[in-house]
């Protein structure tokens, strides 16, 4: 296992090293120019020049990577161009909005994907198996932005339960907590139909394999066999897929955010495009693509854990 | 005999790349022939049995010029296989076709039978759409299904009709050699005979030879005129097939012919394993860590396949009397 | 094409709800009940009515006109996406299928590695980088359904190329191409014609979701995620016009998933060997 | 005594327009110790039979007839009194061992689960006597073995820990279903010969499903072969062999080729294929393929005949089948 671990971080080291060099070169085609920007339309060439300069644009591309890189691995992502001020701590507070909304939408999901997903492959063919598959459908096809807008429709604007949005801070975590319930049901909706469809039909697989008619003729109940035997083998595919949608899901944390004016990451890089301040956008690109592969890593990890075929062969 | 061999097996070895133990460690390698030599005379079917991992799939399939061996040569009538160009080779694939274990599996479910049977003409080119609608009627008859079988798809058939489609489709090109891999045993025993008087008769009135395969001593005993028995990629005693089995000179040879059941008699109970088999030295005999018969030599040297008398050859520094 | 939906529901109606989409799409073509980017403030926020089947938005803009007519960003953006997706993600997992070694690792390893940029995160540095407009969007989404097309093609291919029948092809001196041809692609057709209607719902909510946050279609044209973002500022005074472009966008994505479901199960011969 | 004795059996399964008789009025008894071979080709009923007896038939499909063991019927029998039956007094041992152990559990903690189950034992204790049980199958190395996961075993290996799982709770009756037809010849000799030894010590019955007359001649007191869905003759192993009244078991006999028979000697062969058992008729499931068929095979369902020494064939024409072998 430690052999494993040592291989999977090398290759976590070179996923993000090309990761980086991907953001890096998509992000420098851009035209216009960060100076510019800061400065706006009446500054002279000179000082353009000059703040250039002083942001270091002028220097080649490959010691401004360099020099990004170190960056970010001291944890300091450069000064934005827009609000003059340090990335990092803009991040840092939009990350203290999005980190839990994709947590809570994630777990939400897990939960019900696990108790639909066992519910329908455990009734295959009957009318509960064909509830849960039914509705699964319509979780897929509704847009999660169009669920937090129907969303707000009811319980901010007919009931006025709630405010259609904004963020109180976590200075309150009871009402930070109760403004983040509503994206976080509209973000994992989606992700709980895709989980709770590869849970069944994993768990379907796991149910028709030969060890499962063993588990039965040693006397264990069908139910027992199911939980013992079944769901850990069905674990393995539906961790892998909840790791792949993990990327899906931060894509939709920031259309959720736009809809409930939530101060998170996918906002402050949509400010961020509209004021052409690249080095956000591009720092945020790469914060994403951080998480992503590793977060991929830990489900990697997960299912060598699970599964001890996959040590093997990685080995 | 001055012709040469229709097949001529010469000292081919074949490993297969093992993963890396360690990241940037050397590849391991697990042989799976290792100095494997016989020739297959036409008209004299030539019989290869062994256990799983024995190395015959991987036998058949560089016969065949589907892989390539590490080291050794194979000839087709004297023509060397990989020393050929693409299109000498695709040539000579019309005198040796292939027939494989699964039924199910060899024929490709989207295909309808006229079109499975003539693949081998495809690839051969230069035959006219009648004549090949000809030739695959003439062929569905010779292995006894009817010319109309020819619009079906493979899903329509049962095993043993499956198994003759695949037939068919070997004999299309009136191939000299049929390497036959494991043909009869994914077959129920009530149609394995149907299929084993099949390739009898080929034999008999196509004059087709069979470089059959299997696990199955009493298949290869009722098809083939000499046999080679394989253990761990090594050919360990070879030899006329009624000789071999009735009084085997190989240790394994004798631990195969015990443990193949008969309706004849009880069978002879092997020695059960108490003792976990000595590591291989990888020098000595592969067969010594199992073999009841094992000395010390056994274990340091290994035995070279020698003549052995009346066209037998045997690997054993001790063979059985 | 009756025996094939005899008993399959998803099949049914996904392909009456993808027909009604595309039905949509060409009617709005030819007609529509309004010009669908025509100003009229005085009838701004109406009500439905027979004039205004579905009313009209805060410019007075018909409502029903712009749905008609967002059908076909939605159905461009997914045929040329999907379409992208599967040009180059078929030729790239034939390749590694037939190639195996290490140019079967290295294109399995940058379609992984494409997973971790979903078409959103895409699009946002296309946009940042070009600015907004559909052919961005279509891009993005394009190349995010590049690896999975080409995933797909490959674990199929392989499967398709470990049977016998492609040994056997082998075996009587068919080339790779004549086996690609003959033997691997009707075989994997299926999986690829239930993925790519997939990918063309997913497409349909990328372009959406693009759009809605002003990276997409840009106006005048008519798109429903941008209808949708326009309704979300009269949210308090005319809700209902949040309804139209989401009912639209939801129904053709469960066209669309219904209908790669049914084709999965019509489609699969051993599903059908049951059923008959 | 008696340990078993099925009188009747019959499995249906319910298909699209009518049910589907998997099984059909299997009769047969076992006693302690004894070994019985079921032989029948694919789609014969041997495997449903095998499962019936478990209590382990598909969800849907409906059982028949009486199963009395240790003079307690088990048709019928509610799904708690069955499963404390299962893995304790009877065990199964099935073909595939490489998918029948859970892959991602250590061998010894499979082997070790029906002894929790059924004696109530800890883990640990369980796993003691599973490493132990490994041995008594003589694995090489049980520590080893019982540390291991399935996939880092041998197929003969897998097998054997199969065993060692079945015998844990010194079942009296355990049900082989094809346990060799996966593996090679000489391991196939070693895993029936322990399973042999194994009854010689502890009293246990067996019963062999296989699809192989020969492997089941040499290990069986008795057989039954079935085909599609019925037992068409069954009797002691010696009294079927070479005494056979039934046309299917000759013809299977002769169809086998024999090591030591002269080469490319014709084999007799049966004409067709066996019956899927959705097209099984009225008549007799081989009527199709049977060289005596009369008018009435084809209507009919043969009835049982009794011969001597429990000898039972279902033949219109077995009485005119004299000793003719």
């Amino acid at each position: 296992m430690a052999l494993f671990l040592l291989q999977r971080l090398a290759v976590l080291a070179a996923t993000l090293v090309v990761a980086s060099l991907v953001v890096f070169a998509v992000m420098e085609i851009l035209p216009g120019d960060a100076a510019e920007t800061m400065l706006g339309p009446t500054a002279t060439p000179e000082a353009v020049a000059a703040l250039s300069h002083k942001l270091g644009l002028d220097l080649p591309l490959s010691v401004r990577y360099a020099r990004w890189i170190a960056g970010l691995a001291r944890g300091d992502l450069g000064v934005s161009a827009a609000y003059g001020s340090a990335i990092a701590p803009l991040i840092g507070a939009s990350l203290l909005v999005s980190l839990p909304l994709a947590a809570m939408a994630m777990a939400l999901a897990a939960a019900i994907a696990l108790a639909a997903g066992v519910y329908a492959a455990d009734r295959r063919g009957r009318a509960g198996d064909a509830a849960v598959m039914g509705l699964t459908q319509i979780g897929l096809a509704v847009p999660n932005f169009w669920l937090a807008i129907l969303m707000v429709i009811v319980f901010a604007v007919t009931l006025r339960l709630v405010p259609a949005g904004g963020f109180p801070g976590w200075g309150d975590p009871a009402r930070a907590v109760a403004a983040l319930i509503l994206p976080a049901i509209a973000l994992g909706v989606a992700q709980a139909a895709i989980l709770t469809r590869v849970t069944r039909s994993a768990l379907l697989e796991a149910l028709n394999e030969d060890y499962m008619r063993t588990a039965r003729a040693k006397g264990l109940s069908r139910r027992a066999a199911l939980w013992r035997h079944a769901l850990p083998n069905a674990l393995v595919p539906v961790l892998t897929i909840m790791g792949l949608q993990f990327a899906n899901l931060i894509a939709g944390a920031i259309v959720v955010e736009n809809v409930f004016v939530l101060p998170g990451l996918g906002r402050l890089m949509l400010q961020s495009i509209s004021n052409r301040d690249t080095l956000v956008v591009e720092d945020g690109v790469m914060l994403i693509a951080v998480l992503v592969i590793g977060l991929n890593f830990l489900v990697d990890v997960a299912c060598a854990a699970i599964d001890p075929r996959l040590r093997q062969r990685a080995a | 005999m001055s012709a040469a061999p229709l097949l001529d097996v010469a000292d081919v070895h074949k490993a297969y790349r093992l993963p890396r133990p360690r990241p940037f460690a050397a590849h391991g390698f697990k042989p799976a022939l290792s100095g494997v030599s016989f020739a297959v005379i036409a008209g004299r079917s030539f019989g290869v049995v062994g256990e799983s991992g024995s190395g015959k799939s991987t036998l058949a399939r560089i016969a065949l010029a589907l892989d390539r061996p590490d080291a050794g040569a194979v000839r087709l009538e004297g023509r060397s296989l990989f020393d050929l160009g693409r299109r000498d080779l695709r040539a000579q694939r019309a005198h040796m076709q292939m027939i494989f274990q699964d039924p199910f599996g060899s024929l490709d479910p989207r295909m309808r039978v006229e079109r499975i049977i003539a693949e081998p003409l495809a690839a051969q080119g230069g035959v006219s759409r009648a004549e090949r609608r000809a030739r695959v009627a003439a062929q569905l008859q010779a292995v006894g299904l009817r010319p109309g079988d020819a619009q079906n798809y493979p899903h329509e058939f049962s095993g043993g009709q499956r198994q003759r489609i695949a037939i068919a489709r070997a004999l299309i090109t009136r191939p000299k050699l049929v390497i036959a891999d494991e043909p009869v045993s994914a077959l129920d025993v009530s149609v394995q005979a149907q299929a084993l008087n099949l390739m009898t008769d080929l034999m008999r009135d196509a004059g087709v030879t069979f470089l059959l395969i299997s696990h199955d001593l009493a298949v290869v005993a009722h098809i083939c005129e000499t046999t080679a028995v394989m253990f761990r990629g090594k050919i360990v005693e070879a030899g006329p097939t009624a000789a071999l089995f009735a009084s085997p000179a190989h240790p394994y040879t004798r631990e195969l012919v015990d443990a193949t059941p008969r309706l004849d008699r009880a069978p002879k109970a092997a020695a059960p394993l108490s003792a976990p088999p000595a590591p291989a030295s990888g020098r000595g005999c592969p067969y010594a860590p199992r073999c009841p018969q094992a000395r010390p030599r056994c274990g340091e040297d290994a035995p070279a396949l020698t003549e052995a008398g009346e066209g037998r050859r045997v690997a054993c520094w001790f063979p059985l009397g | 094409m009756r025996v094939l939906l005899r008993g399959n529901f998803s099949l049914w109606l996904g392909a009456v709800l993808t027909g009604a989409l595309l039905l949509m799409a060409a009617v709005s073509l030819v007609w529509t009940p309004y010009p669908p980017a025509a100003i009229d403030i005085p009838h701004k926020l109406a009500p439905p009515s027979l004039a205004h089947w579905f009313g009209a938005d805060a410019l007075g803009r018909d409502v029903a006109s712009q749905i008609l007519a967002g059908s076909r960003v939605s159905i461009l953006v997914g045929v040329v996406a999907v379409g992208i997706g599967l040009l180059f993600g078929v030729a790239l997992g034939l390749f590694a299928a037939f190639r195996k070694g290490v140019a079967e690792d290295a294109i399995m390893k940058a379609c992984d590695f494409v997973f971790a940029f979903p078409a959103l995160l895409s699009a946002i540095m296309l946009t940042s980088a070009f600015g907004p407009g559909v052919v961005n969007a279509i891009v993005a989404i394009g190349v995010a359904n590049v690896p999975i097309i080409a995933k797909l093609t490959r674990a199929t291919a392989n499967s398709a190329l470990a049977r016998e029948y492609a040994l056997a092809a082998r075996a009587s001196g068919r080339g790779p191409v004549a086996i690609a041809f003959d033997h691997v692609l009707p075989n994997i057709a299926p999986a690829l014609i239930v993925q790519a209607t997939i990918q063309f719902a997913i497409a349909i909510l990328a372009e959406a979701a693009l759009s809605y946050l002003g990276l997409g279609a840009q106006p005048p044209q008519p798109s429903w995620g941008r209808m949708l973002s326009d309704a979300q500022t009269v949210l308090y005074n005319a809700p209902r016009l949040a309804i139209y472009p989401g009912a639209a966008i939801a129904l053709s994505v469960l066209g669309l998933n219904l209908l790669g479901d049914g084709l999965r199960d019509a489609l699969d011969p051993k599903l059908r060997a049951r059923r008959s | 005594m008696t340990l078993l004795a099925v009188e009747d059996l019959t499995v249906d399964l319910p298909a699209a327009d009518r049910a589907v008789r998997l099984v059909d009025g299997a009769t047969f008894r076992l006693r302690a110790g004894e070994s019985l071979g079921v032989v029948g080709e694919s789609g014969s009923g041997k495997t449903m039979t095998a499962l019936a007896l478990m209590g382990l038939q598909p969800p849907l499909a409906r059982v028949g007839g009486s199963i009395r063991f240790e003079g307690r019927e088990l048709v019928g029998l509610d799904e708690d009194a069955m499963r404390r039956i299962r893995g304790d007094r009877i065990a199964m041992i099935f073909q595939e061992p490489m998918t029948a152990l859970n892959p991602l559990v250590r061998v010894g903690a499979q082997v070790a689960e029906p002894l929790v189950l059924h004696r109530g034992m800890s883990r640990r204790a369980a796993g003691a006597e599973a490493a132990r049980l490994l041995a008594h199958v003589r694995l090489a190395d049980p520590e080893r073995a019982a540390r291991a996961y399935p996939f880092e075993l041998s197929g003969g290996e897998r097998q054997r820990a199969m065993i060692a799982m079945a015998i844990g709770c010194s079942p009296r009756l355990v049900i082989a279903d094809e346990p060799t037809t996966a593996l090679d010849v000489t391991v196939q000799a070693r895993i029936l010969a322990l399973l042999d030894g194994l009854r010689a010590e502890s009293g246990m019955a067996l019963i062999l499903v296989s699809h192989d007359l020969a492997v089941v001649a040499g290990h069986c007191d008795r057989v039954a072969v079935m085909y599609g869905g019925l037992i068409l003759e069954s009797g002691p192993t010696d009294v079927v062999l070479r005494r056979s009244r039934n046309p299917y078991t000759r013809a299977l006999l002769e169809a086998r080729p024999e090591p030591g028979a002269p080469r490319g000697a014709r084999l007799k062969t049966i004409p067709g294929s066996p019956p899927h058992h959705r097209d099984v008729g009225p008549g007799c499931p081989f009527a199709g393929r049977c060289a005596l068929t009369l008018d009435v095979c084809r209507s009919a369902r043969p009835p049982a005949i009794a011969f001597a020494a429990g000898h039972v064939s279902r033949c219109f024409r077995a009485a005119e089948l004299e000793d003719a072998a």
